[in-house]
């Protein structure tokens, strides 16, 4: 198992949150262009 | 006929929608028992939805029913054990023989199988020859006739006929213008819906003409207006 | 009650009738699990340690796709002879007719697990299970597991047009408790399970099989009426 | 003119994403590193309240579609199948994001833990759910086929959860975070209530879509 702390792993960090905000944004985005196509 | 209720069929503003198209547009009907309605229009003017809507296997989109005072929706277990439906499909088992075919007929409702009836439905339909061959060998008359003989087996109050004369040779004709004749006799409510009505306007005391799943006319068979595409 | 009985069984004995009587139904689906047999040995590799480690995992993948052709079928052959809207006018209950293609599904299905087991033992030659009873106990809750979520799901898939991709996309999540259960329960009782492991996923097959049964039970008014 | 309807509903909109962002920089800058994980643990603060917040969606489901059993309202048709495609988003971002935080704690890209082998079989379950709706084209059959199913799928979850832990405690691999110290406990907690207030707006405003589509097809 790790011993110490993980040095870095940043990239991981950066990469999930960036992911999170792409996943929530995209899907209330098609939500607003699916909203807006039965108008 | 065991049911007193002197409205047999009630429909108010049954509509049935397939996709884009109103195949029964808000129907208003009142039929009284005992009665036999001609169901008359040109295909797919929505006579075998309407019947199929009456049997409660399908639903209406909007607007009520109600047969003998049962709900169509609500109570359909009720309305099912008072109707018989002769359709396009013979609800037949082709592996099984006929014989077999009738005492299932009794099974589905739970009940024991009624040989001696059952001897005398094929009888009728004469079809004691073929009584013990599987229905893959039947011709389609001779499955009419099979799904004729389940008719014989339970009296109900309400019958829906769905094009009763096709497939159906000049002999066989005349055996289900006598079966009409006969559960008329009985008080049972009718209801044939067909296309060519040269055969069935005698049998009827009233006529319904559909056309694009509206009712164009309603009324007895006697002054049915020349005008009216049949 | 007597009625309700009368019903399911004459739905029961009209799917065994006919579908004996035609056999190439009931031939295909006998033949399709012993080729997922062979399958499985050319994909594993036929060294027979292996196999016989494998064994439990592959019996139950074998009867969960051979059990998804003997489903889909349950309905099927009602709806391509026409006669669904005659079972549904006529018989006394819906839930009568779900009894009675729950049995007729579970006598196929038990049919190719005896079959599977036996094809797999003389294949990989595997010894016989040291715990029968354990052994029979793991197949009959399984068997009564995939059949009530089986017929369930079949009457479900019955009417839309992808039935054949749509029954197992719904049927096989829904079946990893039952294949858990059953995969372990079959390894303990190939083993003879002295420390009685397998107890543990006996109770979780009963637990299963119950809510299912009286869910689905409860729940498929809807599903035939549609 | 924006009628003082949708003037309320972007005003919602907008403190939604405040209150989402606040809450997220809470958990990345607030709240100390791990110990052990170091900042990598932070992932927690988004993988887990969308688990959570997955889960209420699909219990909105279970509801829903138990009460349109009874009532046979299209109302709670439209909000099951609303619920349904809302929580199999946060399902699957649940998933990859417990890939993502799996990978530098544990070397691997997948772990046969129970939490996420219970999320993922819940994915299955409702992408199912999805597809069986999009192939029933009838809106009353469609509502009459999915709520039974709705509610048949729930009831699996407990035991899908039950089997598989005791599937992974035979194999025993560790898998719950280390020690959360109680700073921790607030940064997960606002983050919680943030997605859940996406949750309630995505859910509602799929809503209002299903009932325009709804609209539309009656109107013909």
């Amino acid at each position: 198992m790790m011993t110490g702390t993980i040095q870095g792993g940043y990239e991981f960090l950066v990469a999930g949150y960036a992911l999170t905000w792409f996943v929530l944004g995209g899907y209330a985005l098609s939500l607003y262009r699916r909203y807006r196509s039965i108008r | 006929m065991d049911n007193t209720d002197p409205m047999a069929i009630q429909l108010e503003g049954l509509s049935q929608r397939f996709g884009r198209t109103w195949a029964v547009n808000r129907l208003d009907l009142n039929i009284a028992t005992g009665e036999a309605i001609g169901v008359l229009g040109p295909n797919g003017s929505g006579k075998s939805t309407l019947l199929r809507m009456l049997t409660t296997l399908l639903p209406p989109t909007r607007g009520r029913g109600k047969i003998f005072g049962c709900d169509l929706v609500r109570q359909s277990g009720e309305v099912r054990r008072q109707i018989h439906w002769l359709g396009h499909d013979f609800n037949l088992y082709t592996q099984l023989t006929a014989i077999e075919n009738l005492k299932l007929f009794f099974g589905f409702q739970g009940a024991k199988a009624d040989t001696r009836l059952i001897r005398q439905a094929l009888e009728k339909v004469g079809l004691i020859p073929a009584a013990d061959k599987p229905v893959s060998a039947f011709s389609a008359g001779m499955r009419k006739r099979l799904a004729m003989a389940k008719i014989f087996l339970k009296k109900t109050p309400l019958i829906l006929l769905d094009e009763p004369h096709t497939n159906l040779d000049r002999e066989g004709r005349d055996l289900m213008n006598q079966m009409i004749a006969q559960w008329k006799k009985e008080g049972a409510t009718l209801m044939l819906a067909t296309h060519d009505h040269s055969t069935v306007l005698p049998l009827c005391d009233k006529i319904l003409v559909l056309n694009n799943g509206e009712k164009t006319y309603f009324g007895p068979t006697g002054d049915l207006p020349k005008e009216i595409e049949l | 009650m007597k009625s309700f009985l009368r019903c399911a069984a004459a739905v029961f004995y009209k799917d065994l009738l006919s579908e004996l009587r035609r056999r190439e139904y009931v031939n295909s689906l006998l033949f399709f699990s012993l080729l997922t047999i062979f399958l499985f040995s050319f994909a594993m590799g036929t060294e027979p340690d292996l196999l016989r480690k494998l064994a439990p995992g592959l019996y139950w993948m074998i009867l969960i796709f051979s059990a998804t052709l003997a489903l889909e079928r349950s309905f099927f052959t009602e709806l391509d002879a026409g006669c669904l809207d005659g079972l549904l006018l006529y018989s006394t209950s819906l839930r009568a007719v779900f009894l009675g293609k729950w049995a007729s599904n579970f006598f196929f299905i038990g049919m190719v697990q005896i079959l599977v087991a036996l094809m797999m033992t003389a294949l990989y030659n595997l010894e016989s299970p040291r715990n029968p009873p354990l052994f029979f106990a793991g197949l009959l809750l399984a068997n009564i597991g995939i059949s009530t979520l089986g017929t369930f799901y079949a009457a479900l898939v019955t009417q839309s047009r992808a039935r054949q991709v749509l029954l197992p996309l719904l049927l096989f999540p829904m079946l990893i408790p039952l294949l858990l259960g059953s995969v372990y329960v079959t390894e303990y009782a190939l083993s003879g399970d002295p420390f009685h492991q397998a107890t543990l996923w006996l109770k979780l097959l009963v637990a299963y099989d119950s809510i299912f049964l009286a869910a689905c039970f409860a729940a498929i008014e809807p599903l035939l009426e549609a | 003119m924006q009628n003082s309807k949708s003037k309320i509903q972007s005003f919602i909109v907008l403190m939604a994403v405040a209150f989402f962002l606040f809450a997220q920089y809470w958990g990345l800058f607030k709240s100390p590193p791990d110990q052990l994980m170091g900042h990598v643990q932070k992932l927690m603060y988004v993988h887990v309240p969308c688990a959570w917040n997955a889960f209420i969606a699909f219990f909105v489901v279970f509801i829903s579609s138990f009460i349109y059993l009874i009532r046979k309202n299209p109302f709670w048709d439209r909000l099951a199948a609303s619920a349904a495609e809302v929580g199999v988003v946060l399902t699957g971002l649940t998933l990859i994001l417990g890939s993502i935080w799996g990978r530098p704690t544990w070397g691997v890209w997948w772990t046969w833990d129970a939490r996420l082998t219970t999320t993922a079989i819940l994915f299955f379950l409702y992408v199912g759910y999805l597809t069986m709706r999009s192939f029933v084209g009838d809106k009353d059959r469609r509502a009459r086929l999915a709520a039974p199913l709705g509610v048949i799928i729930f009831l699996n979850v407990p035991i899908v959860y039950m089997s598989v832990r005791w599937w992974r405690t035979l194999h025993q691999v560790q898998s719950s975070p280390s020690t959360v110290d109680p700073n921790m406990v607030l940064s997960l907690r606002l983050n919680a209530f943030a997605i859940l207030f996406v949750l309630i707006l995505f859910i509602y405003h799929r809503y209002q879509i299903a009932l325009l589509k709804d609209k539309q097809e009656e109107a013909l």
